[in-house]
């Protein structure tokens, strides 16, 4: 029953769960914002230069540029609705999928081929991985699940597959938990468990970055505390964007904090983006100090 | 250690898989979007066909004589339709009134009651109901209708017996859609209510039927197709007999009986007004479906207000 | 047919299509199948779908032969027939319905409207019920011939179409009256169905009494087809002609004609 | 007095329920009526015998046999002939296009004027094209075709409603690990939509089964054991009719014949059930569902 | 489409969602648990006694006993799974919807007529309201959504109805926000408005007793701080009972807190009850500090 009009938008806070049926993948390709850049290829960055979002007329993300270093972990926070998640959106191209989502400037990842990826949002999503709010594991077994879309990249052999599957389930901590039991149904498991078993399923496409959007908020405070210590050993290999309501999360785990704000007019833009120590003890701008009150 | 260089070669797509992947994709657009081409044209064969077939009469009278002319004597060139096209709409509309308050009482009863054996046994019911072949249905308002209405008045075979039989033969239809507009409901509207210590008639007249209020309306418009197109049960129980509906025991025919009964029989201008007659059922079908989309585009901006 | 036009009789030389009537079909299947028992090769379709069906097909080619439960009309005489039976129409009412006969002036009261209870022409103390046929019905047009009516002057309570229909409403509705094919009213009358066959103007009606031509409302059974005939038509129709084939027509309640 | 019972919340409950009781105690009486009458006239009928012989003298006696197959491949022809167009349309209108938009809109309301046309007309139709302009003739071919015409609607919005419910969140998912569209529809939208899929099929299936009026001016009339597709061969619905109107003392075995179609309809039923539990574990990977 | 198979209740955190079907208010009245008790009637309480609650042969809930004081905030906390929600759910009979839910012991509001109230959960759940952790405003307008309760609840007179309507929006702060636009949808509104709606229809009613259900969970932290401050004032008027994964948010609004645990039989058990700061500064039990470490 499809009943998704726009002011449900707001009631929203999972925009993957409220992504319309119809979306092309490939359909906005001309709007790539990926594109190579002039940044220092030495000092290995993802550069976000003047990138808004609009949906429709409306802007969301208003001319954001940042700078985001590789393999540490950045948080973005603000307030609901100031387009932490757009901004997300738009670094591995899920924004194509939002029907009347526009996006202008542009993303690069200076470590990889921006060329390539910029042409093909499959490669792109394969080294940007994502997870979201609500765990999202497909209907199929612990096993499918991390196989089905080792094998849509290409993977086919038997030896290789089992390999991958293990050590992505390793690597979350879930290997010792499930492996007596690959078979059963992913909805079996428990929602951190679900959590780490999407983690594990982007990781086995060894992605370089991992996107996340809030990853924690439906789990809890033991599920989300073995989420950060695995955020905080993966990002040793790995570039991690967090988006986070929780201040405390994000002073546990980040490495730089970026703040967004809503203003009167509707769009988000950047307020400030420190190294996390120093956002959260000197905050410079004002709404950063109102927000860090909530904490 | 610098893992990714070396990795990152490991796993992806070649160029060639990534061709025949491109590849296999536009085939299965292509393939579907020209599959769901044919099969929404289907609709234009028909009434092409339709209109072919009506055209010799239609041409000598114009479209407004089947509703002028003096009655229904098809031999001697004179073609009625009106009081046929009344029926279809009488006995339509007779038909989900009287399904209605049932399939929705049926609906909330299954569906809310949790999963007990009675009412896993009442939807098993109404599955197997809604297999029973249209035929039956005739023979059961034939052989049990009909005579029970013939004591009250002769010959029972009328306006209402059509009524009883189709809405029997409807109910399972509008039942099975209606239980899933009221599964759709989000639970969590009855639960509110019922934190709220609103009694359950009224959570479920004043929130769960209003929110479903769109689904069961398009389950009984699907009934209301299903039952003006009914062609075997209407000609086995209402009498046949061409005449505005006066009363509900009095005898009627309508558009379709129409065909099946003179269809095998009719030649020349006789058999194209029967088609005149389909076209017509075609044109009263759209115009139902019309008033649907209309509805439901108006309740969608309703909403949004 | 021609082979173009004809696919029933395009896909192969041994295959007929036979098309018509549905009074006439359960007869002809019977008789199709014992046609094809010393002819391997044949095959024989049989579909029912109404007279004037019947005609159209052969007419476009569709169908070898047409079966039609009436005198062929004077438009179609450009095509060949055959009468392979007759089937009385007889008036029927309800079993309990205790009047001895009618005249046939009684029945043009009875179905304009003029007579509207049982006791006025020496029944019980009962409304009539006035079931009549739809409009093309080869069973209308023998009894409104025999009355001398016009459709349009028939004033029913009900209209029917098929013979089974007009003995499920008579059945069910003790003041009620209609005509239907006398083989198919004899059958049902000795099967239990609470119908009798009502003299007409003194004359019983029997299959008896039609096989012998003593009964007046008779209708004709034919076959139509292309002439001049294809071989194979011919042996089919030669075949209706048999004794076995006579005797399976009066197995369905038919008059078989002698050639 | 009657004010006061509905000012009362809890007397208006009981008033409410006793409602609800009555109504669906009624409903339920007269569904039970015609198919009891089914079970009640068609059990003696029906034996052995009657599922393995072939009709005889007009289907008085005989039994059923060639009429199952007939109605087996003519029922098989209208489903090969609707499925794919209807899964088409499913695919477009949950993943191909807006469903808010005007293509939706043109191709819902087609499916929505062919689910209303009347099966008579639609027995005309398959008449004038298929049998005549395409020289099927009556044929199971024919029939099927037309038929298969005739389910696409019932067909197509069981199946959309049955993509769209399984949907919601895969696609998102799907999405971000580089999958594409196709990919996801198929690989993981497809077997978690399965059962909803099953039961629009066998909801089509049993209209198709059940139809009389199509099939009259179609497949054919032929009770004989067809030999190819290109045979006229009459389905069980069109057997029943033709016993009950046409065949005098045909009425026992109408009831048997009918007798026999619930009976393979549960048949089907069970069978398609069955096999989507074994299909759904294949699809999913998993041992078994709990 | 009704798949919801009991392997996918561990998929489902909350247990509102999971409400099968609200079958009849009144089927299982005769398993109250709302009963009157011997409890001292000049120190007003809530108090549970013994309450066990049953899923089928399953136990969640093991033999509870628990003294809520009147005008006070009093937190549940505690591991996911162990039986928060449905002892909450016991106390205003929402436990009756659920099938399969068995409950014994006994719930007595010391202050109120607990046998009428046993007799009649309609009047007890006006008393006894409750937020859920989702917000779940009706598909109505704003003014609507608050009428509709009042109405039902037999108050017609419109002048009064506009009074309650007003006085409840600007106890949770909404008049301000809103009273321009009454009659839009309440689906328009954000997360946070919304759930402010549903707590101002549950106050509307006038209940004495509220009971809440990680009402913050799905909101940002500007709304969850409105709805903590709403919290603190409404407290000095009413009960407030208020399950939360935020031992923050337990720290700052609660004057009581109740730990629970779920022990390896399935069973969940209450641990500790203290006053607040108590619990936290001076756990007692190894659970407690186990627990607390995750804050
Ligand atoms: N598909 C869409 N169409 C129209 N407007 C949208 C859409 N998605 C989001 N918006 C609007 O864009 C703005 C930014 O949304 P976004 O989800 O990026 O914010 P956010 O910072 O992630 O908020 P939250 O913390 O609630 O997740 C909001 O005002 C939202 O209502
Ligand atoms: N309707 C139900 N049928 C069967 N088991 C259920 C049902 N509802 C809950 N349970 C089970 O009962 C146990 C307690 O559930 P409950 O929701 O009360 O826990 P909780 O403490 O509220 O957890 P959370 O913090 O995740 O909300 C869980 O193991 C849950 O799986
Ligand atoms: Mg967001
Ligand atoms: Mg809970």
């Amino acid at each position: 029953m499809k009943r998704q009009s726009t002011m449900e938008w707001n009631a929203m806070n999972d925009l993957a769960e409220a992504l319309p049926s119809f979306a092309m993948p490939m359909e906005n390709a001309g709007s790539a914002v990926i594109g190579p850049c002039d940044c220092d290829e030495r000092r290995e960055t993802i550069s976000l230069d003047n990138v808004t979002v609009r949906y429709g007329e409306q802007v969301v993300v208003d001319d954001v540029s940042l700078s985001i270093r590789r393999n540490s972990v950045t948080a973005f926070i603000g307030p609901s609705g100031c387009g932490k998640s757009s901004l997300l959106y738009c670094m591995n191209r899920m924004s194509d999928l939002i029907p009347g989502c526009k996006v202008s400037g542009s993303v690069c990842y200076s470590w990889l081929d921006n060329a390539r990826l910029g042409k093909d949002p499959i490669l792109l999503r394969r080294h940007v991985g994502m997870l979201f709010q609500r765990p999202n594991p497909f209907p199929f077994s612990i096993w499918r699940n991390i196989e089905f879309a080792l094998k849509e990249h290409g993977v086919r052999n038997r030896g290789e597959l089992s390999d991958r599957i293990e050590s992505a389930l390793k690597e979350v901590g879930l290997w010792q938990e499930v492996h007596g039991r690959l078979d059963a149904h992913a909805g079996s498991l428990s929602g951190g468990q679900q959590q780490r078993l999407c983690l594990a399923r982007a990781l086995a496409l060894d992605p370089s970055v991992l996107l996340m959007d809030e990853p924690c908020s439906a789990l809890d405070p033991i599920s989300t505390q073995k989420i950060e210590d695995l955020i905080l050993r993966l990002a040793e290999h790995r570039t991690i964007v967090l988006v986070t309501h929780s201040l405390g999360q994000a002073r546990r785990v980040a490495d730089q904090v970026a703040l967004f704000w809503k203003l009167d007019d509707g769009a988000g833009r950047l307020i400030e983006q420190a190294p996390a120590e120093t956002l959260f003890e000197q905050p410079r701008h004002d709404l950063t100090r109102t927000y860090l009150e909530f904490a | 250690m610098e893992p990714h260089p070396a990795k990152l070669a490991g796993i992806g797509l070649t160029p060639s898989m990534r061709r025949a992947l491109m590849l296999r994709d536009a085939v299965f657009w292509g393939a579907m979007g020209a599959l769901a081409l044919l099969g929404t044209v289907v609709v234009l064969f028909v009434a092409w066909f339709l209109v072919g077939e009506s055209l010799p009469l239609l041409e000598k009278g114009g479209l407004l004589r089947f509703f002028t002319d003096e009655g229904w004597w098809p031999t001697d060139g004179s073609f009625n339709l009106s009081p046929m096209v009344v029926t279809s709409v009488a006995i339509t509309f007779g038909a989900l009134l009287l399904v209605a308050p049932f399939s929705l009482a049926f609906s909330i009863f299954t569906t809310f009651r949790g999963r007990t054996a009675a009412t896993r046994f009442l939807r098993m019911l109404t599955e197997a109901s809604a297999a029973v072949p249209t035929v039956i249905f005739g023979l059961w308002g034939a052989t049990v209708v009909v005579p029970l209405l013939g004591k009250l008045a002769p010959p029972g075979a009328s306006l209402l017996a059509g009524i009883i039989v189709l809405s029997m033969m409807i109910f399972p239809t509008v039942t099975l859609l209606t239980q899933a507009a009221l599964e759709a409901v989000p639970r969590t509207y009855a639960q509110a209510a019922s934190a709220l210590g609103v009694s359950e008639s009224t959570t479920m007249l004043r929130v769960v039927l209003p929110v479903a209020g769109h689904g069961i309306f398009s389950a009984l418009l699907l009934g209301a197709a299903r039952a003006i197109g009914e062609t075997m049960v209407v000609l086995m129980v209402c009498g046949n007999i061409v005449q505005m509906p006066g009363a509900l025991l009095d005898p009627v025919r309508t558009l379709t009986a129409n065909i099946a009964l003179e269809m095998p029989y009719a030649m020349g201008d006789h058999r194209t007004s029967l088609f005149v007659s389909g076209l017509m059922m075609l044109f009263l079908v759209s115009a139902m479906v019309a008033v649907s989309e209309w509805m439901s585009l108006r309740g969608r901006t309703r909403l949004k207000a | 047919g021609d082979g173009a036009s004809s696919p029933g009789a395009a896909t192969a030389a041994a295959r007929l299509t036979v098309v018509g009537s549905s009074t006439v079909s359960p007869l002809m299947a019977e008789i199709a199948k014992d046609f094809e028992k010393g002819r391997p090769e044949m095959r024989v379709d049989v579909q029912a779908g109404g007279s004037s069906r019947g005609i159209t097909d052969v007419r476009n080619g569709v169908a070898d032969i047409g079966m039609v439960s009436r005198a062929l009309k004077p438009d179609e005489s450009e095509l060949g027939h055959t009468l392979i039976a007759r089937d009385g129409v007889s008036v029927i009412v309800h079993r309990d319905n205790t009047v001895p006969g009618l005249a046939r002036a009684q029945l043009v009261d009875i179905y304009t409207g003029k007579i509207t209870n049982w006791s006025q022409v020496g029944g019980p103390d009962l409304p009539i019920t006035v079931v009549s046929k739809a409009e093309g019905r080869s069973t209308l047009e023998v009894f409104s011939d025999y009355v001398g009516l016009s459709y349009k002057d028939i004033k029913a309570q009900m209209i029917i179409g098929d013979n089974q229909q007009g003995i499920q409403a008579v059945s069910s509705t003790p003041g009620a009256i209609t005509y239907v094919s006398i083989g198919t009213a004899e059958y049902e009358a000795g099967n239990g169905a609470a119908i009798r066959l009502v003299p007409l103007d003194g004359m019983t009606p029997t299959t008896q009494a039609v096989a012998e031509g003593r009964f007046p409302m008779v209708r004709e059974l034919n076959l139509v087809y292309k002439s001049p005939a294809a071989p194979n038509v011919q042996a089919l129709i030669a075949h209706t002609a048999t004794p076995k084939a006579a005797e399976i027509i009066r197995g369905q309640y038919m008059v078989p004609v002698s050639r | 007095m009657m004010s006061s019972i509905l000012d009362n919340p809890v007397a208006r409950d009981r008033l409410w329920r006793a409602l609800l009781w009555t109504l669906t105690v009624i409903a339920s009486a007269a569904l039970l009526w015609p198919i009891g009458m089914v079970i009640v006239e068609g059990v003696g009928a029906i034996s052995p015998a009657f599922l393995t012989s072939n009709p005889e003298n007009a289907g008085r006696a005989g039994g059923i046999a060639s009429i199952l197959v007939s109605t087996f491949m003519i029922v098989g022809v209208s489903l090969g002939a609707s499925l794919p167009p209807a899964f088409a349309i499913a695919v477009m209108l949950t993943e191909g296009c807006d469903p808010h938009g005007r293509i939706a809109a043109v191709m819902r309301s087609s499916l929505d004027i062919l689910a209303g046309i009347p099966s008579v007309v639609f027995g005309l139709f398959g008449l004038s094209l298929f049998c005549r302009q395409l020289g099927l003739g009556y044929s199971i071919l024919a029939g099927g075709l037309t038929l298969g015409c005739m389910i696409l609607p019932t067909l197509a919005r069981a199946l959309t409603t049955a993509l769209e419910a399984s949907g919601a969140g895969h696609r998102g998912a799907g999405a971000a690990l580089g999958l594409t569209r196709r990919a996801v529809l198929l690989r993981v939208i497809l077997p978690v939509a399965l059962p909803g899929i099953c039961a629009g099929i066998i909801l089509a299936l049993t209209r198709a089964l059940a139809e009389t009026a199509v099939l009259l001016f179609t497949s054919g009339y032929s009770d004989r054991m067809p030999s190819s597709v290109m045979d006229s061969g009459r389905s069980i619905s069109v057997h029943i009719y033709e016993l009950s109107t046409n065949v005098p003392g045909g009425i026992g075995n109408a009831y048997g014949s009918a007798f026999a179609l619930l009976l393979v309809l549960a048949v089907l039923s069970v069978s398609v059930h069955a096999s989507l539990a074994w299909m759904q574990r294949r699809m999913t990977g998993t041992r078994a569902t709990h």
